[in-house]
């Protein structure tokens, strides 16, 4: 470590120090600020571009940094974007509309705190609509952190629409599972009985004296099944498993990776709508008006993918420009 | 015999499990949930093998080698601390009233879990938005039209599932939005490529089973 | 300070000392990513402790009303895995590792082959003519590219002529839904990212509101 | 065909038809009368569907059974039936627990929530929003448990088929017939980058993916393992793998060992050749990392399974110069190991990759029944889209019911 990396290593500490104890809270940047930090991050990659194309390559951790500031920046701008619909969220939102009050919606969590930041707003805003709604909420998990997240899910939508708090009550109107393990074999013994995969709920209430799971023996009792999955067990086993052997309908809300795979059973009219990532979020966000973290983290996203997309472009200035000189 | 009984076992087990399939009556319809529960058993007792390994491989290191003392004696200790909350969270569990588990909130091993576990691998797995940069400016390159087509079609879907597209062609008409170019890509040629990839996929698994079931595939026994 | 708080600040270390190996390896990250490896291994162990040795075979088999004796089965291959740590009678392990991939090849030959090759085919045949121009080349191109994909995978026909061209337009679909997935990886990448951000900026800082 | 059972079949035609003007009349009849009857009350209880016939549900484990009914003359698409509310007792216990509700104009409902071989009563009540008609009852049902599912007759075929064509292609090529292959490059390249490590005295790397042993892939992965693990054995280059799952180890071990005593040198094989990290994904990522960038892998081969790592496993044998072939079937993450690999196998390559690394026939005879699958699949999406596309623009008899029969041949029915 040479002197400059001591320093820096000080400075950064003092900087969060300072963060925490005197900053004011939160910080927000105004209109004017942001646009000029907007178009000086783009003149700043267009100097880069500039660069390149003469012949001076920059290294991997310039583009680090250029994305640390990317995601960064925007949580203190204040600006809105658009957020268009397509037709995949609305889909699975219609079908949600569809529900009559009172209507058995099994929610499938299948994933754990680092997939959180793209799933957990889709399942908040889920919580919010279907306890606006009236629906009946069974949740279940087949990764263990699954129940966990639909906890803080459901205490997030209290804390934001607090008379929810008075109006749902645990057992009569949502039931927590809890998590079973087994993966895909879960899903199919549940095809005969949920009893046997879930004897006690997660407070080791017995599964018979939950007045919401009266008549409700296996998938054939339950309306609709949403599905938040992360990976390996999720909508792909739940689609295998569930909706090809037992016919249940079912919608899914996937992180980004998973998303481009469940297409082809989208299509196929396996599945009924789809959620893929941050995006599927804001727009379940906007379409069930519940603004929340994935529109504020939607703005992040898009500067990011203007990063990326311009760093791709750098980057085949160099290739080409490589090549003709070899030429 | 020390290969034939494998074998036998393979073929057995392969061939009664494919068939219950097709078999709704009870033993059959029970044989895929034994399957999973024993390999789950298998798993578990597999998992000794794998972690004595490592606590051996760390020690010897620390104590014979003398190399990286401070990074595996890091690994060991942390290593028994949660095995330690584990079990000691575990057992006081099964005896307490009302009965709970390991990892409910409140044990030492959820707070573990929750601020050491999930932090440092939520950050670890996010590390990626940097290096998915860093693989993007360098190896994503327009060299041929195959990898022409992957970049375009990588830029339209980045564009088109977030605001900047529409930001950028909101004023055109629909056809020329580039978030409707990027439903498109993921409803139409994204879907008929992860089909095309489905089918074989799950035609080499029907072949590879097979040959794994016939005896053919043996490499796991030790090849030839 | 209580644990919540401790924990938190804990975390924000550890988080920040991930991030620190961006700039280059170093020795906080090296400890962070030892205590990473020791607790998850552990972590692990833990896990499959109780929720399969203890619930999926203990207590199946101890169970006062209904005891079950498959889990034995489990068990009794699971004790002859442990047998690879004595020299002598090592090669027993192959038994349960017999049964492992017999079981595995058995199980998900027909659970592959129904979902992905039968109801995709099924999904696939589609009406050319469905009365909308943009409908009908929605359907064309997804049935073209579907069969295309399809005959670059053939392996007992060299890609030549027709049949490499129709390969060709095959590796073209494919290339174009690896971008597809390219640019959702992306979007998933930064997301994660954005969640740690918003733990240090918000949770541990409180600079966002 | 008989003439008297032609005749009373005609019979039957005319009775239904004179059975279905009595119902329409009954139903514009009853119209008229409702009419009436709301103008005086909101209150309308529509009439009880007629006949109900509950049936066991074929060829499953007992555990389903089939309702159907004649619509409540009520229900005509004038919104006074709202649905039908389908009601399941024990048989002769009275005791009715309302079993799910459909929409109107449906009359078929399959209950899955019953036990096996227990006598049950269905009835079936009319809807209108909060009013019911009274339940029409069906007979005493028993669920029953069937030997063999005859609804997966089709699967059972065309699984037969594909199955049978692989195992003749092996019995075929075992006879010594020549089959043709063609030339798979990234299978090609892996004697080339084995000859690498030899020439440049450093190690092989080789990751089978980050899943268990139950996932296909990560067999596939061990079987190519034991290929390589010759070639390994008799240059005595260094080999290093290490794993994320402990069963995985064991295999690979195993493995690794028998090419070893293959190539007529037990003694130089040492378990340190296969290391267990952990199991989880980022803590085994970050490992082997930290082992490329110490050890400067010649050859990196990535078979398996895998998820995010694949992107930073490698970027980093990129920048340490190895020679990459990757291979898997997880197609989210086939874009990077393009991007940076020398050498990919997609999807099934990667299952065909021992069959071809093998040389002998009978494997390769395998490869051959895939392709049988494949050119059926094809077959069959030619076959079938022709048929729809004419029964949609022309219609007629026949391809309506091939378009059907594809449909039907393709689908699976529990």
């Amino acid at each position: 470590m040479n002197i400059k990396e001591v320093i820096a290593v000080i400075l950064i500490i003092a900087f969060f120090l300072c963060a925490y104890f005197l900053f004011p809270k939160p910080v927000e940047f105004s209109q004017t600020v942001s646009i000029i930090l907007t178009i000086l991050l783009a003149l700043t990659l267009l100097v880069i571009g500039v660069m390149t194309f003469m012949g001076r390559y920059i290294e991997r951790r310039v583009v680090f940094l250029f994305v640390g500031i990317a995601l960064t920046l925007p949580f203190f701008m204040q600006f809105d974007l658009p957020v268009p619909i397509s037709p995949e969220v609305q889909a699975a939102y219609d079908e949600l509309e569809k529900l009559p009050e009172g209507s058995k919606v099994l929610a499938a969590f299948d994933y754990d705190p680092p997939s959180a930041p793209e799933l957990q707003p889709m399942a908040v805003a889920f919580m919010k609509y279907a306890f606006q709604r009236g629906l009946k909420i069974i949740i279940m998990g087949l990764w263990p952190q699954g129940p966990q997240q639909a906890d803080q899910a459901i205490q997030t939508a209290f804390e934001v629409i607090p008379e929810l708090e008075d109006k749902i009550k645990y057992g009569r109107d949502y039931v927590n599972l809890g998590f079973q393990s087994g993966n895909e074999f879960v899903i199919l013994r549940m095809g005969e009985s949920f009893k046997a995969m879930f004897p006690t709920d997660i407070y080791n209430t017995p599964y018979d004296s939950i007045p919401i799971l009266k008549n409700v023996k296996n998938y054939s009792n339950i309306d609709y099944c949403f599905n938040f999955s992360a990976g390996k067990p999720g909508t792909v086993e739940w689609v295998q498993g569930a909706v090809d052997r037992f016919n249940l309908k079912m919608s899914a809300g996937n992180t980004a990776v998973q998303a481009p795979m469940a297409y082809p059973y989208l299509q196929a009219g396996q599945l009924d709508g789809l959620m893929g990532g941050m995006a599927g979020g804001a727009e379940f966000e906007k379409l069930t008006e519940h603004y929340d973290k994935a529109t504020v983290f939607i703005k992040s996203q898009s500067f990011a993918h203007a990063v990326v997309i311009v760093f791709i472009i750098i980057g085949n200035v160099a290739f080409f420009r490589g090549r003709r000189r070899k030429k | 015999m020390r290969r034939e009984i494998p074998m036998a076992i393979t073929f057995i087990v392969g061939f009664v499990f494919l068939f219950a399939y097709f078999i709704p009556h009870p033993p059959f319809n029970e044989f895929e949930n034994t399957f999973n529960d024993s390999f789950s058993i298998i798993a578990a007792f597999a998992i000794w093998l794998g972690a004595l390994n490592l606590i051996k491989i760390s020690l010897v290191k620390i104590f014979k080698k003398k190399s990286d003392v401070l990074h595996s004696s890091f690994i060991v200790i942390s290593f028994l601390v949660i095995v330690f909350f584990g079990f000691y969270d575990g057992i006081r569990g099964l005896y307490a009233d009302p009965v709970f588990s390991f990892r409910d909130q409140g044990t030492g091993f959820n707070w573990l879990y929750e601020y050491v576990y999930s932090s440092l691998s939520a950050t670890m797995f996010a590390l990626l938005a940097f290096f998915v940069a860093s693989a993007s400016y360098r190896a994503f390159r327009a060299r041929n039209l195959e990898a022409t087509i992957l970049l375009i079609a990588g830029i339209l879907v980045m564009l088109g599932r977030v605001p900047i597209g529409d930001l950028m062609t909101g004023w055109l008409p629909d056809a020329f939005q580039i978030s409707n170019w990027a439903n498109w890509i993921m409803n139409i040629p994204n879907t008929a490529g992860q089909r095309a990839i489905m089918i074989g996929i799950a035609l080499g698994l029907v072949s590879t089973s097979l040959r794994i079931i016939l005896g053919l595939e043996r490499a796991y026994l030790g090849g030839d | 300070m209580d644990w919540t708080t401790f924990g938190v600040w804990l975390a924000a270390v550890f988080t920040l000392g991930i991030i620190s190996f961006l700039y280059r390896d170093n020795i906080f990250y090296k400890l962070c990513e030892a205590i990473f490896v020791g607790i998850s291994a552990g972590y692990w162990l833990i896990t499959f402790f109780w929720d399969n040795l203890y619930s999926k075979f203990y207590s199946q088999v101890t169970d006062p009303v209904d005891p079950q004796w498959t889990p034995w089965i489990g068990f009794v291959l699971g004790a002859l895995m442990l047998t690879r740590l004595f020299e002598k009678i090592g090669w027993l392990s192959r038994w349960p590792l017999a049964f492992i991939i017999g079981a595995t090849a058995g199980v998900y030959m027909m659970f592959y082959f129904v979902s992905n090759a039968m109801l995709q085919v099924s999904a696939t045949i589609l009406p050319i003519y469905t009365g909308s121009i943009s409908g009908a080349i929605s359907n064309l191109f997804i049935i073209v590219g579907t069969f295309c994909g399809l005959i670059y995978f053939f392996f007992s026909k060299e890609h030549k002529g027709a049949f490499g061209g129709a390969a060709k337009i095959g590796i073209w679909f494919l290339m174009a839904t690896f971008g597809a997935s390219f640019g959702y990886t992306v979007m998933s990448r930064m997301s994660l990212m954005l969640g740690r951000l918003d733990f240090l900026f918000g949770q541990w800082l409180g600079l966002i509101k | 065909m008989d003439i008297t059972k032609r005749n009373i079949k005609n019979l039957y035609c005319v009775h239904l038809i004179v059975f279905l003007f009595l119902i329409s009349s009954l139903t514009v009849f009853a119209q008229t009368e409702t009419v009436a009857e709301e103008d005086t009350t909101t209150i309308f209880i529509p009439q009880s569907p007629i006949s109900v016939t509950a049936e066991d549900y074929k060829y499953d484990r007992g555990e389903s059974v089939v309702i159907n009914w004649g619509l409540s003359p009520d229900d005509d698409g004038s919104g006074k039936v709202t649905g039908y509310e389908i009601f399941r007792s024990e048989a002769e216990q009275d005791d009715f627990i309302s079993v799910n509700v459909v929409a109107p104009g449906i009359s078929t409902f399959r209950d899955k929530s019953v036990e096996n071989n227990v006598e049950y009563i269905y009835g079936i009540a009319a809807l209108n929003g909060d009013d019911a008609s009274p339940m029409t009852l069906s007979e005493p049902v028993l669920p029953d448990t069937e030997i063999v599912n005859w609804n997966l007759l089709n699967l059972f075929f065309i699984g037969l088929l594909i199955a049978g064509s692989v195992i003749y292609f092996i019995a075929h090529a075992k006879r010594g017939k020549k089959l043709f292959i063609r030339k798979i490059a990234g299978l090609e390249a892996i004697d080339e980058a084995i000859g690498r490590a030899t020439e440049m005295g450093r190690p092989i790397l080789f990751i089978p993916g980050i899943n268990d042993m139950d996932d296909v892939q990560t067999i596939a992965g061990i079987t190519i393992l034991g290929r390589v693990a010759k070639v390994v054995a008799d240059y005595d280059i260094k080999i290093n793998m290490p794993v994320a799952r402990s069963i995985v180890m064991t295999t690979a071990r195993e493995t690794i060992k028998e090419a070893y005593v293959g190539a007529g040198r037990p003694d130089a094989y040492s378990d340190n050749m296969v290391r267990y990290i952990t199991d989880e994904q980022f803590g085994y990522v970050a490992a082997v990392d930290g082992i490329m960038v110490r050890e400067k892998p010649a050859t990196c081969f990535y078979l398996g399974a895998f998820f995010a790592e694949s992107l930073i496993l490698a970027e980093t044998g990129n920048s340490v110069g190895a020679i990459q072939i990757a291979g898997t079937a997880m197609p989210a993450q086939l874009p990077f190991f393009v991007a940076a690999c020398d050498y990919t196998l997609i999807g099934e390559e990667l299952f065909a990759a021992s069959a071809y690394l093998s040389n002998e026939p009978k494997q390769l005879g395998s490869l051959k029944g895939q392709d049988v699958g494949k050119f059926m699949a094809m077959a069959a999406i030619a076959l079938g889209v022709i048929s729809v596309t004419i029964a949609r623009a022309w219609g007629g008899s026949f391809f309506p019911w091939l378009d059907e029969f594809m449909h039907r041949l393709f689908t699976i029915t529990n």
